[in-house]
């Protein structure tokens, strides 16, 4: 039973992953990039991590690519269906993607990993919040900082400003 | 767990207060308020910082370069050593954009995103545990994407905080991918406890914990400009406003270090120590590429930022011979110090020259000597002090460096050649410093003298000072450097 | 709990891959983001594992912070990505490389 | 006497800025003679340290490089003195050929400006703005010469290799300064290559520096003199020291930066390159080679021998085919440093203290011959060879001079440069005889073939430029002022009463080499 | 200071006075210059004689075999001292050149009367003499080092002493080349060329100089005879012989000896006082002085045991072959002063066969004696005849004798000064210095026991017979046949050829005279120097010298002593060459030119002859065209291209080359960038595994 959903988490994350990426139209992107976020949210529940899964579902599906759908949507039509890859380009970096991923994978399955189980109880989340205000307050504290500066600043530099005016293509 | 009245979080404390309100005050005042009332509290927030950091150290108060404790942040002279380099820097930017924000839009988030990302600066030098020292990371990149690209209407700045950013994400990932591989080896996020892990590991797994080290590797290396990571610095550093450029050049870049020290050399000296081979390899990569490139420049802010590739490389050497010689880490901290103000003085006056001149190329500052002297002169100080000109700040550093390289031959052969390479940049880079100062004192005899920013004014002189000071005396910073190194042994450690 | 702990990070490696492949291929900013996304999301997915099976608390805590960040990010990200589409009308990224040599 | 030596090497920093004002506020009369006294008052403090034999002073310094001290023996005081008694002199005779070039470079300056702008200034407005550029140019000139000789003495004072490097390095950047300011022909470029040169070499000066210092511990050299290094490394750190040094030498092969430099430097300071600067190098090695790290000595000397016979020959067969006369003695010098190389190579007392002497000697005489030529180059204007011709009637003095600095280079007695070359010959046949080496015979063979090469090529230039028929646009040629002949006839003087009684350098010399070599 | 002599002493203070004097006088000539050039003028005679009267007063002491041994300290940290040694060799040696000087300089101040630059010239002719007498009373090889570049560079100065080079002054027909080698030399070229040939044999000499004192310690003679273990030592490492030959060699240089010869014939640039003043007195002298000094050191080591045979047959055969070799270059010169240049190289030659000769003999006071005598007495007419040139030059105006011709009516008393000192020269027998010293080196030769004793002896005589034949020619030239149309013009445009001025021709009529009244009683002057000499050697050196009984050599009265062969080959050698001369110049029975174009023999041997046997050409070939055209190709072919460009350009090109290279790898596209760093992040990981 595990075994099919993982795999069928494997698929769809993967799978989606590469629409992301190679899909012609980019609001398909978005959509295929959510299905990644979600497939990895489905790994999330199969390793018992439920607050976690649930986390990716509300910030990465509800919100982050909502954000990046609506950009796409500001985006003219035939920038979103322009493909534009070089091929000589894609064939390198299909290239390096396949020689990095058979390198690091030959790494981790020569590694002791191979072999990890367990059969402990999954780590009940309340120790999550229990780590958050013990240890790990101070980032918090810079966690906030972040927020509020990426918020000030993105505001900052999305606002419109009027002296902005026709394309520069200098 | 941490207290309140530690250095970090007095520092979060100051900077991020203010660094928060000031937007605040800003929409308050309905968009209103001047750049020198935003300037001016930004100052003030920089200056008790410093003297809260310079405070703590002198009364001792502080723990001896301790790098490892049970919690995420640490109050140690590691820190507190960085954090007055960076919070010089932060003061020369912050005093370097009185006058070039004059005029522009938007001040008061300008000075707050510098003082958040100061604050992510320092605290990465105060971390003692991954996920904090990620937090401090992304605190310190974050805010940085945002200023790079600043100036809205200027092309050139967008397409270098684009370039900038899609780096500087694709290295947070790289560096939580590398964090999230040495947890699952050891257990942990705190430092030491990963140490302690990767030393016992079994020897299966320690292929990955070296994949780990060079996914960190890679991700700090982004920061500080190790090639093969170096491609979008000097794209970012010639389209950045100049004063973030400084910030950039001589801020996050020694953060960079300061988490490369902490975690990569202290967190694998468990590890066999022969790893530490692919960081003089990188070394050596990354002062030639630096120096070579940057030889035939045509843009003064492009020139230092690959010469600061090439500094990175030297600071690296100190890095990578740091198990083998006593002195490197102490080398390097000199060299990160002098090289933050060195820097940190060259973009400044790159600023003030855009702000007089309205350019930075090269051909355009024929005569400078005579433009604007004092602007000249604080940069021909720093040129000769980054070339590594006796008797100023950075000829000490570099011989340290080269020196502890040396050092280092009677345990690593390779080490020495680290030294001659980096004595060679050395004297290569002379080809393209003297250049700039040819084109300030020898050329364009007939032009006039101009008025130069103020502020740019003195943050040349105060560095003028410390350069020439700190060269003829360079005693006190060694010195600090020496209890702010952290010694290379796993005894040291809790 | 069959499932081993090697599956996951076998796929969080292939979604690593991607991402790597994404970023050194496509030329659209936007697509660009979505490789970054995929990449931190591959680094998620591994933190988690490692949590679950040693197991431990902090895994889980840092992909939250992790995707906490990541959502700062693309905010930022996004915002420039707007300030080039504004000035340009373009967001193919190749096309910028006025700043070069 | 306290202090006498920190007086000595920093009076002239600290006071160049004075030098500077009084130069704009002044002009160059006050300037040359404030700048005279300054450098006139060091000078007899350090004869009058050097009089009373070895003499010391320290001070604390950095804790990891050691201490900041000046030792005045019987190695560096006839380099300290010599460095100064030239810069000294250099002084007045820099005034008028300053004044000249200043004046040149102001009406080019203004010519193009005319020119480009199409402005019509009066006369009057131009003389003024001519006094202004004068006075100014002089001001930054003499503040830096003052550094550059400073930084000369300090080189050879120092007892530290940090000290030492720092202010080998310090000389470079007002050389590099006065080349580039006033220089003639491609000056830039020239400054810069001269600057990378010997930048370059300092640098791998530097590796070996910190091998040796790193290895005992401690840089200072009364430590280095103590302890023992193991063998490998430094024979490594000798053999970058001695090519970092053979790159201030302009030793054959690494010669490529000095022709240039000494032709383009403006006269006076090619009278202190030439003859000061770069036998600097020779005092690096004698003081860090031959008195730290004897054994390597013995197994390079050799080596340092046969270089230095090849830049001999090299050096003289290159000045044979000059026809600028500035860029004729800078293969002269190189061809000089080679004797110098030669006696260095010599492994024997009287050899070493050969090269030494011929470092005085080659001060006076190269001294005698640059400032010579600048005489040429104010009072006739050029400085090729071909077109010069008879001028010893027209300039006796100059031309008296210019002969008792050929001769002094030649090795003809009574000049002091017959002293300096038989005990260095002398002290080379010594070990080659000791040794039986066959090799060391044939370099004393063509080292004193050499001789002869430099005796034609230096007769051949006094022909061409003194003797012969004088061609008809130098008819009206005169003397050249006081300010430029005094100074020759002083150092002509030196030449012949050291040549006459040696033991003046001699007798601290040859004691000190006794004792670096140990007999 | 002094070391051997307590209080002052006469004989101490000449020693000193001798070669101090001639110094002072030359610094202090250019301050009286200043005031009065008439008054340099005097200064100079009188210091000269003044010189000149301490070297006389130094004579009676040394005739009674005294010697005069002073030191002073110089050089203390090495041990050198300086000093003065007044042996009999050194005083007499001292008289001639200070005697014959001064009789130059009086001869100066009428010869260059009204040149502008005659304080120069006063300046350098007394450092000349100063520098002579340096070399001649020194006590040691570095102090008489000091002096023998003295006297070379005084030569460089006055051969070069018109340095404007006009025509008149230069040496050689215009246009005259051999091989390709330009034989018409200017005033400056002939100084260089004196300067840098005399130099070689000084580099040899200094070289033998440091062999002797790397195994002595010491340079001085006393010292050297007084302790001959480094002669033992050197000669077991095989250095002795190439020490006193290199020692040799600077005698070669100074006396132009062959093949350092050639510079001698250019050295005629100069004003004749100063041709005077090196031919006779000064400059050449200084070789054979140095001979005559080492030669006994080194053959008093033969009684030690020690081998120096080949020292000696090595000055011997140079003194021949450069006897003979510049003689017969002598027969065809034009020149007047040339002709007696070669004269000069010619008899220098036999005084060096000489002394060569007495080391090869048993009886080494004969052939020191005879070497000696025949210095003394061509000091003698070798400086009148130059002299006597001089006022011909003065009055004819022209350096070549076919422009003379018939003078004997206009310039008698030259004419007869001339003669005698000619037939000095030439040994006219009985009468003359030249026969008496000419037949004591003959019969040093012939009795020498050497197996080279007779070649050396054919080739003496063989060079006798020249001497004699190219005198006579030059006389002839001179005073015989009619004028040339050259003194015709200078009559015609109102010359009147007159006798020289008084002061000058006294000079060479003193010592034209003399050298016919010592002449009159040579045999016995000569038989007191050789006993003076045997004395000095035995006390010196420790050369003892076997008084045989006077063999009955067949001839009657005074000349019982000689060797009746050397004695015969001199009378004949000189009928034979005066006899051709006669016919060829004086009676002008046969055409000289008519003769040589006769026979393709005869005109290719005056052709080899006139081109100096082309080692003049060969020697320029060899010492400065090849190393000039080496130098040029390695300027043009190495230090240009290799050097130059390789280093300079070439470096900065290559930089230049990497920096495009690396700069091309940013090519401002992000993806690039992030594929470098993908493939960055690769090699880092690689690079950590393996």
């Amino acid at each position: 039973m595990a075994d099919a959903a993982f795999l069928a988490l494997s698929v769809i994350t993967i799978g989606s992953a590469i629409a992301a990426l190679e899909l012609r139209s980019l609001v398909y992107g978005a959509i295929g990039l959510m299905g990644t976020l979600g497939g990895v949210a489905g790994f999330f529940l199969l390793l018992d991590s439920p607050f976690v899964a649930l986390f990716q579902i509300a910030v990465y599906v509800g919100s982050i690519a909502v954000l990046i759908l609506f950009t796409v949507m500001l985006v003219k039509r035939e920038l979103i269906f322009k493909k534009i890859e070089d091929p000589k380009r894609k064939w390198a970096g299909i290239g390096l993607m396949l020689i990095f991923m058979v390198a690091i994978g030959a790494v981790i399955l020569d590694s002791g990993l191979k072999s990890v189980t367990t059969d402990e109880p999954p780590v009940d989340f309340r120790e999550i919040g229990d780590d958050f205000l013990t240890y790990y307050w101070p980032a918090l504290i810079l966690m906030a900082l972040i927020l509020a500066g990426s918020v000030t600043g993105a505001l900052v530099l999305a606002r419109r400003e009027d002296e902005i005016s026709g394309p520069r293509t200098d | 767990m941490i207290e309140l009245t530690s250095t970090p979080m007095i520092l979060v404390a100051i900077l991020g207060t203010i660094g928060v309100i000031l937007p605040l005050i800003n929409i308050a005042k309905n968009e209103g308020g001047s750049n020198a009332f935003y300037a001016t509290i930004a100052f003030g927030a920089l200056i008790a910082s410093i003297g809260v950091v310079a405070f703590k150290i002198l009364t001792d108060s502080v723990l001896p370069s301790a790098l490892f404790s049970e919690d995420v942040l640490v109050d140690d002279t590691f820190g507190g050593f960085f954090a007055i380099a960076l919070l010089i820097v932060a003061i020369f930017t912050t005093v370097g954009s009185y006058n070039y924000m004059k005029n522009k839009s938007q001040p008061a988030v300008y000075y707050s995103l510098i003082l958040l990302s100061t604050i992510g600066m320092v605290l990465i030098a105060y971390s003692t545990d991954l996920v904090m020292l990620f937090v401090a990371w992304e605190l310190m990149s974050i805010p940085t994407y945002i200023l790079v690209g600043y100036n809205k209407k200027d092309p050139s700045s967008n397409e270098a905080a684009l370039k900038y950013f899609l780096f500087g994400a694709f290295a947070s990932a790289i560096i939580i991918y590398g964090i999230s591989i040495a947890y699952g080896l050891t257990g942990s996020t705190n430092i030491s406890d990963v140490i302690h892990g990767f030393a016992v590991l079994d020897a299966d797994m320690v292929p990955l914990a070296l994949l780990s080290i060079g996914l960190f590797i890679a991700g700090f290396g982004f920061k500080m400009g190790l090639v093969p990571f170096h491609m979008w610095l000097p794209d970012a550093y010639e389209g950045a406003p100049p004063t973030i450029a400084a910030l950039l050049a001589a801020g996050t870049k020694k953060a960079g270090f300061a988490a490369t020290i902490r975690v990569i050399v202290l967190g694998t000296v468990a590890l066999n120590m022969d790893w530490t081979f692919a960081l003089g390899v990188i070394a050596v990569m990354t002062m030639t590429i630096g120096n070579i490139a940057a030889i035939m420049q045509k843009n003064l802010a492009r020139i230092f930022a690959y010469s600061s590739i090439g500094h990175a490389g030297y600071i690296l050497i100190g890095i990578s011979i740091a198990p083998f010689s006593d002195i490197g880490i102490q080398a390097s901290l000199f060299h990160i110090f002098n090289h933050a103000v060195m820097k940190g003085a060259a973009f400044i006056a790159v600023a003030g020259i855009i702000i007089a001149l309205g350019t930075s190329s090269l051909d355009k500052i024929k005569g400078l000597g005579r433009r604007m002297p004092i602007t000249a002169l604080g940069l021909v100080i720093s040129l000769l002090a980054l070339a590594g000109v006796p008797p100023l700040n950075g000829f000490w550093s570099k011989l340290m460096l080269f020196g502890a390289a040396l050092d280092a031959g009677s345990v690593v052969p390779w080490a020495p050649w680290l030294a001659i390479a980096g004595v060679l940049n050395s004297a290569l880079s002379l080809a393209y410093y003297a250049w700039i100062i040819r084109k300030m004192y020898f050329e364009g005899e007939t032009e006039k003298r101009v008025s130069e920013p103020k502020s740019v004014i003195a943050v040349m002189i105060f560095s003028i000072i410390f350069i020439v000071g700190i060269g003829v005396f360079p005693d006190p910073i060694i010195q600090f450097a020496g209890t702010a190194a952290p010694t290379m042994s796993l005894s040291a450690s809790p | 709990m069959g499932l081993e702990l090697i599956n996951f990070v076998i796929v969080s490696v292939a979604l690593l891959g991607i991402g790597i492949y994404g970023l050194s291929v496509k030329r659209n900013a936007i697509r660009m983001l979505f490789a970054i996304e995929i990449i931190i999301n591959a680094a998620n997915l591994n933190l988690v594992a490692f949590g679950r099976f040693i197991p431990h608390s902090g895994g889980q805590t840092l992909a939250l912070f992790s995707i906490s960040i990541a959502a700062a990010e693309v905010a930022v990200g996004l915002s420039l990505i707007i300030v080039a589409y504004r000035m340009y009308q373009n967001i193919d990224i190749a096309d910028f490389r006025s700043l070069k040599g | 006497m306290e202090y006498v030596l920190l007086q000595a090497v920093f009076l002239p920093l600290l006071l160049s800025p004075v030098a500077y004002i009084l130069g704009r506020k002044y002009g160059p009369n006050a300037t040359t003679w404030f700048s005279f006294g300054v450098l006139l008052y060091c000078t007899i403090l350090i004869v009058l340290a050097a009089m009373q034999g070895t003499y010391e002073e320290h001070y604390p310094w950095t804790e990891m490089f050691g201490e900041f001290g000046f030792l005045l023996d019987g190695l560096s005081s006839p380099f300290a003195i010599i460095i100064y008694v030239l810069s000294t002199i250099l002084v007045l005779y820099s005034k008028p050929y300053m004044i000249r070039h200043f004046t040149k470079q102001f009406e080019e300056q203004h010519h193009s400006e005319v020119a480009s702008s199409g402005v019509q200034t009066t006369a009057i407005i131009e003389s003024t703005a001519l006094k202004e550029h004068v006075n100014k140019q002089s001001g930054l000139y003499f503040a830096l010469f003052l550094v550059f000789a400073m930084g000369m003495l300090g080189t050879v004072l120092a007892t530290n290799l940090i000290e030492f490097y720092v202010f080998f390095e310090v000389m470079l950047i007002p050389a590099f300064f006065l080349i580039a300011i006033w220089g003639v022909g491609p000056r830039r470029r020239i400054a810069l290559m001269f600057f990378f040169w010997t930048h370059t070499g300092a640098a791998i000066l530097l590796l070996g520096f910190l091998t040796i210092g790193l290895s005992v511990g401690s840089f200072d050299f009364v430590d280095i003199k103590e302890s023992e290094i193991p063998k490998d490394l430094a024979l490594l750190a000798a053999v970058a020291i001695i090519i970092g040094l053979g790159v201030k030498l302009a030793a054959f092969m690494f010669h490529i930066w000095l022709p240039y430099a000494h032709a383009a430097a403006p006269t006076p300071i090619s009278a202190l390159l030439s003859p000061a600067m770069i036998g600097i190098g020779a005092y690096g090695i004698i003081r860090l080679i031959i008195e730290f790290l004897p054994m390597q000595y013995a197994d390079l000397a050799i080596w340092l021998h046969i270089w230095g016979v090849a830049t001999m020959i090299y050096g003289g067969a290159m000045a044979l085919m000059q026809d600028d006369i500035k860029r004729m003695f800078a293969y002269s010098s190189i061809s000089q440093m080679g004797y110098l190389l030669f006696g260095l190579g010599s492994f024997s007392v009287l050899g070493l203290s050969g090269a030494e002497m011929m470092y005085i000697t080659h001060a006076l005489g190269k001294g005698l011959l640059f400032m010579s030529a600048g005489v040429l180059i104010v009072t006739v204007g050029t400085r090729s060879i071909s077109k010069l011709g008879g001028l010893a009637g027209k300039m006796p003095i100059t031309a008296t001079c210019a002969v008792i600095g050929a001769l002094t280079i030649m090795g003809v007695p009574p000049t002091s440069g017959f002293m300096g070359e038989w005990i260095l010959f002398y002290g080379a046949l010594e070990t080659a005889l000791e040794e039986g080496s066959t090799l060391r015979m044939v370099a004393f063979g063509l080292g004193l073939l050499a001789t002869v090469l430099t005796m034609s090529y230096l007769l051949w230039m006094l022909k061409r430029v003194f003797f012969g028929k004088l061609p008809e646009n130098l008819t009206k040629v005169k003397e050249a002022s006081w300010y430029m002949t005094a100074p020759m006839m002083v150092l002509a003087g030196f030449t012949i009463v050291l040549g006459i009684y040696p033991d003046i350098f001699f007798e601290k010399i040859i004691p000190y080499m006794n004792g670096v070599m140990g007999v | 200071m002094a070391t051997d002599v307590v209080g002052f002493d006469v004989g101490t203070i000449a020693a000193w006075a001798v070669w101090i004097i001639p110094f002072v006088a030359a610094l202090v000539v250019p301050g009286i210059g200043k005031g009065s050039k008439k008054a340099s003028g005097y200064f100079a005679v009188g210091m000269a004689l003044f010189s000149a009267l301490f070297a006389a007063a130094m004579l009676p002491g040394a005739l009674a075999g005294h010697e005069i041994h002073d030191q002073v300290s110089w050089i203390d940290t090495i041990g050198l001292k300086a000093g003065v040694l007044a042996d009999p060799l050194a005083v007499i040696m001292a008289n001639v050149v200070s005697w014959v000087s001064f009789l130059i300089i009086v001869y100066s101040t009428g010869y260059m009367k009204g040149d502008k630059d005659i304080v120069r010239f006063w300046f350098w002719m007394m450092f000349f003499i100063g520098s002579m007498q340096l070399i001649v009373l020194s006590d040691n090889l570095l102090q008489l080092f000091f002096g023998w570049e003295g006297v070379g560079l005084a030569s460089y100065a006055l051969i070069a002493f018109w340095y404007r080079d006009k025509a008149q002054h230069h040496v050689g027909k215009e246009g005259y080349s051999a091989l390709g080698i330009s034989e018409y030399y200017s005033p400056t070229h002939a100084g260089m060329k004196a300067f840098i040939m005399t130099k070689v044999g000084d580099v040899m000499m200094l070289a033998g100089m440091f062999l002797i004192f790397a195994f002595a310690g010491t340079f001085g003679f006393k010292e050297l005879v007084g302790d001959t273990t480094w002669a033992v030592n050197m000669s077991a490492a095989g250095l002795l012989v190439p020490a006193g030959v290199l020692l040799f060699g600077g005698a070669v240089g100074k006396s132009a000896q062959f093949p350092l010869n050639e510079w001698l014939l250019e050295a005629m640039t100069g004003p004749s006082a100063v041709s005077a003043l090196i031919h006779a007195a000064t400059m050449v002298k200084a070789g054979v002085f140095l001979v005559a000094r080492i030669g006994p050191l080194f053959f008093a080591l033969a009684a030690a045991g020690i081998m120096v045979d080949q020292f000696f047959e090595i000055i011997a055969w140079v003194g021949a072959i450069t006897a003979l070799l510049l003689a017969t270059q002598a027969v065809v010169s034009t020149e007047i002063k040339k002709v007696l240049a070669y004269s000069t190289g010619s008899q220098i030659g036999y005084m060096m066969m000489a002394l060569g000769v007495a080391g090869l003999s048993e009886q080494f006071v004969d052939g020191y004696t005879a070497g000696f005598f025949h210095l003394i007495s061509h000091a003698m007419f070798k400086a009148s005849l130059f002299m006597a040139a001089g006022s011909l030059l003065h009055v004819v105006g022209s350096r070549f004798m076919t422009d003379m011709g018939g003078l004997r009516k206009h310039m008698r008393k030259t004419y007869v000064f001339m003669w005698a000192a000619g037939l000095a020269l030439m040994g006219a027998p009985f009468i003359t210095t030249g026969f008496w010293s000419k037949d004591a080196i003959f019969a040093a030769v012939f009795e020498s026991s050497s197996p080279w004793a007779m070649p050396i002896f054919i080739i003496a005589v063989l060079t006798a017979v020249i001497t004699a034949f190219y005198t006579t020619r030059m006389i002839g030239m001179i005073f015989f046949g009619p004028k040339s149309k050259h003194i015709e013009k200078m009559e015609a445009e109102g010359h009147h050829i007159h006798e020289a001025p008084r002061s000058m021709w006294i000079p060479y009529g003193i010592l034209a005279t003399l050298t016919i009244g010592i002449g009159l009683i040579g045999f016995s002057a000569e038989g007191g120097i050789h006993e003076l000499f045997t004395d000095y050697l035995d006390q010196s050196f420790g050369i003892r010298t076997v008084q045989h009984a006077v063999e009955s050599s067949g001839l009657p009265g005074i000349l019982a002593g000689l060797n009746p062969i050397a004695l015969g080959a001199s009378l004949i050698a000189f009928a034979i060459g005066f006899g051709l001369g006669y016919i060829f110049y004086i009676a002008r029975w046969v055409d000289p030119a008519k003769f040589i174009n006769s026979n393709i023999f005869f005109y290719s041997f005056h052709k080899l002859l006139l081109n100096r046997w082309y080692l003049n050409a060969m020697i320029y070939w060899g010492f400065v065209t090849t190393p000039l055209w080496i130098a040029r190709s390695v300027s043009r072919y190495f230090e240009k291209p290799v050097i130059d460009l390789g280093m300079n350009v070439g470096f900065e090109r290559a930089v230049a080359w990497s920096a495009k290279v690396v700069q091309g790898t940013q090519t401002g596209v992000a993806q690039s960038y992030l594929f470098v760093f993908g493939a960055g992040l690769l090699f880092v990981v690689l690079l950590l595994l393996v």
